[in-house]
């Protein structure tokens, strides 16, 4: 060929294709200090194994995005790993308050929070526009809120219409991670039930990890099921109840008891920091 | 709040789902609401979460809006670009449900903080979908319990828009749904003055008084001429509630 | 209730909710002369029993939107049913010209015919921004070309990056069409295999019909399944075998050799008006 | 064309398919060639089509881009809109296939009308998908037929951006991938210059020279300094080939 291609600065580096890693090797590989990092499951099949590994590893300064922080960014965050969340609902769903979180915006403990805030939609179509390639998204939304002053969000005029609607920055996280049911051995991956923002968060990654409930020969597609090809996955782990205390559909049940004693285990510091130690710093890795 | 009034909370947003067909639900009161609307006058409600279950119809009430059961029991379960992209924003959906920690005489609400949104003293959980919810669902219903702590002349920060400033403003923003159209409380409903848009008493609780509603809200509330009284829940209704509150396990009940 | 709310003029009139009809009573409540009419299908589920349909009603000055118009859109237009055709790709895959519509805009017969066409993915664009009640949808598309010229674009920047992006304005026709391979008797709908622009059409459309190969008691999901609720479709009508020659996986096997064979049946004006009087107009409605 | 030349335009095609991992494919030609690339040297190439089949696998020569067979084998089915917009825009796709009715020197491409675009002499089928995967995929390999008509000093109409006017168009034009690295036609193969990005012959097919092909061609072609012949198919490809081709109906093989 006369014209040499060289690597063009890509934005979607794809380190490997899809291979089935250990988790603390994908952690170490894959997530750095510093780093956008968004663990991403709605309610469903949220990659707690991922992050509890991340926790272990003592990673710092990490930028948080996830629609939903939940019990996983209150982990992180009461943990030290993290100076920046970007989210759109951080409750205990159904219970109350995320106390980590809460601590560390109201009392910068352990350390001070920079938030930025979206609506759901504003939050979801950030992603979108990161897997699409775009600059940013559009949508009708932030109108008259005051959360138009405290994110990032800018006007847009329709060029057919004049109509006003809302621009959102793209969200391209530098890793994404995900937790889906199943992989096969090339490294391709289903995840069925509620998928969330999931596929976007992993095409809009510049690296991406999976972990999984089980590794199969061979995917057999499910009703409902969303596949993800191997060439857009950086790595794939082996983690099964790697979801709890969220699930997996068709492998593990919401436990929503833990949910609510989060509220008390999270409340106070100390509470808080002695069930770390126990349960995830001092924890066989799974 | 006693279980009467939390009862009588979820019965009254239950009727004024009546005559609609779909109904954009969050977890908790909305959700009861909306499954006793289905368990009585309107079996065929469509019930659309945020989680991207659309139709979905719990055997028992779901304990968040991700729960399986949903899932497994809706029509279709799409991803959550498409549930904000292609069903809430184009104004498809009827009716949606709003709560907050904080509501002004203009239906806006606070989900955000109290105090200074960069010193909070409390930090809320935020928007969620609320905001669109508000702009797009062609009515919204908004179920809070009323304190003078809750429903205050000043919003500590705007999350969400009810009427704005007043009559004209959903216009001038674009909005398609009409918005709230009653805001449910456990002391009676508040309707939006057709004219000023600003919220007026029009039905109180049983055993409820004016002076109490008033007591409880932070501004000097409009109150109708012909103030009527709930109906107390019926036996019918009283015992689909059972029911469907049996479903949830009662470890779980005071979340 | 204080306020009485009036109906507010919306764009997404629903006249019943997937009412399962005739195709014939079907296509007379919701065609009208005049129409932008939009019938879909990638290749696959085209649905030609309701174009057919279209035809023998004589319907005339529709604007015709679909990525492909294919042999569908050949008929139709070579049946007079078309000023206006808004399209991506117009050719006989695989095997050439699609004679008629060529006729008409090289030679205006029976009739003019104006063109709008896109890229396949601005054409795409347009329908989502359609079924996401957005003005206009975004796009990296048409820089450089003649069709930028030639079509509805125009350049929107980006608030953030500064970047220079197409945008194309939501495409709503007054009536989406598709085909499926099942309903339910409550007018859901499922439709499985290649499912194309189907769902955006749908939505993006003022009034909908969907024509399927089979009612069924329940609708059993199935993988790669795509639903459809009853309350966003205006009408459903049984028509089985009516995406012939496309076909409804799991129904049907494409018609290659028809396809084939129109090259020459559409070649000239006379073969063509026959055959369609043949196998059209005078044919038993299905 | 002989079916030799059609042979060596499919085989030259696939063989530069070798160490690339993904491809979009259209019908045709492009498909036998991504199909004989994993018959032979790559048999885990990742065909995507338009029709959103990802990884497809197809057993016999699809004669679609919608055919059946593609879904059946593929790893996934996605929409339409999700295969441009997640798939193809964001240039995860390494390598694209284009062909066009006229191609000029820089490689622009016409599929839309020849003669005026108001008044056509022939109204071809339009632009599809091939303007966005000419910008969006990392490279492109245009599959064409060499003659005077096609091979143009000047496009009738531009619908596909190859160079534009020359080197930097391309990147002034914002595009992701590189553009067209080879243009493999009847009689041999044209890649840009690495500096003006002009079409400059590199490859002669077996038993074509020089002459014929600058014959073919609408304008005065560069000639590289080393012309290369291509190697003929080899007896594994040509058995591939008869393989691909032998699962395709007689009676449709000519379309």
């Amino acid at each position: 060929m006369l014209v040499q291609l060289e690597q063009t600065p890509r934005r979607w580096p794809r380190m490997s294709g899809g291979q089935v890693v250990e988790l603390a090797d994908a952690i170490e590989d894959l997530v750095h200090d510093g780093d956008a990092v968004a663990l991403e499951g709605f309610t469903h099949l949220i990659p707690f194994a991922a992050a509890h590994e991340i926790i272990r590893q003592r990673r710092r300064h990490l930028t948080l995005a996830r629609l939903t922080p939940d019990l996983i960014y209150d982990q992180l965050v009461g943990m030290s790993c993290a100076d920046r969340l970007v989210f759109s609902w951080g409750g205990n769903p159904g219970i109350g308050s995320l106390h980590r979180i809460r601590d560390a915006v109201e009392r910068a403990w352990p350390q001070p929070l920079v938030l930025e805030e979206h609506t759901h939609a504003g939050l979801t179509a950030r992603y979108v526009a990161g897997a699409s390639g775009l600059p940013f998204g559009v949508l009708r939304a932030y109108d008259g809120t005051d959360l138009a002053q405290r994110t990032s969000v800018a006007p847009v005029i329709c060029p057919f219409t004049g109509e006003q609607l809302a621009a959102v920055p793209a969200l391209n996280p530098d890793v994404g991670i995900v937790h889906a049911q199943q992989a096969d051995r090339e490294g391709n991956v289903q995840m069925w039930g509620i998928t969330g923002v999931q596929k976007e968060t992993i095409l809009a990654s510049a690296r991406s990890l999976v972990t999984v409930e089980e590794v199969v020969d061979r995917l057999e597609p499910r009703p409902g099921g969303v596949i993800v090809p191997w060439w857009v996955i950086t790595a794939v782990a082996l983690a099964p109840g790697g979801s709890h205390p969220s699930y997996s559909a068709g492998y593990s049940e919401r436990d929503n008891s833990f949910y609510q004693s989060w509220d008390e285990i999270s409340r106070d510091r100390d509470t808080f920091s002695e069930w770390m130690r126990i349960h995830v710093l001092e924890a066989a890795t799974t | 709040m006693s279980g009467a009034s939390a009862e009588m909370m979820v019965v009254v947003a239950s009727r004024a789902l009546q005559g609609h067909r779909t109904c954009f639900v969050g977890i908790g009161a909305p959700s009861t609401a909306a499954n006793l609307a289905r368990a009585t006058h309107s079996p065929d409600l469509v019930l659309i979460y945020e989680s991207g279950c659309i139709g979905a119809k719990p055997t028992r009430l779901p304990l968040s809006i991700g729960d399986g059961g949903l899932a497994e029991t809706a029509d279709a379960v799409v991803s959550v670009p498409e549930i904000f992209a292609y069903w809430l924003q184009p104004g498809r959906i009827e009716v949606g449900f709003l709560g907050a920690a904080q509501i002004d005489r203009f239906a806006n609400l606070n989900s955000t903080v109290i105090g200074p949104y960069d010193a909070p003293t409390t930090r809320l959980p935020g928007a969620g979908g609320a905001p669109e919810i508000a702009s797009a669902c062609r009515q919204t219903l908004v179920l809070m319990r009323q304190s003078p702590r809750s429903f205050v002349s000043d919003l500590d920060f705007c999350t969400t828009v009810g009427f704005g400033g007043g009559a004209g403003d959903r216009a001038r923003l674009g909005f398609r749904g009409a918005g709230p159209m009653m805001v449910i409380t456990d002391l009676g409903v508040l309707e939006p003055d057709p004219d000023s848009c600003e919220l007026v008493l029009t039905h109180l609780h049983p055993g409820v008084d004016v002076g109490a509603v008033k007591a409880a809200t932070g501004w000097d509330l409009k109150v109708a001429d012909d103030v009527e009284v709930t109906a107390p829940p019926s036996a019918a209704e009283r015992q689909a509630l059972t029911r469907l509150e049996a479903t949830t396990p009662k470890s779980q009940a005071h979340g």
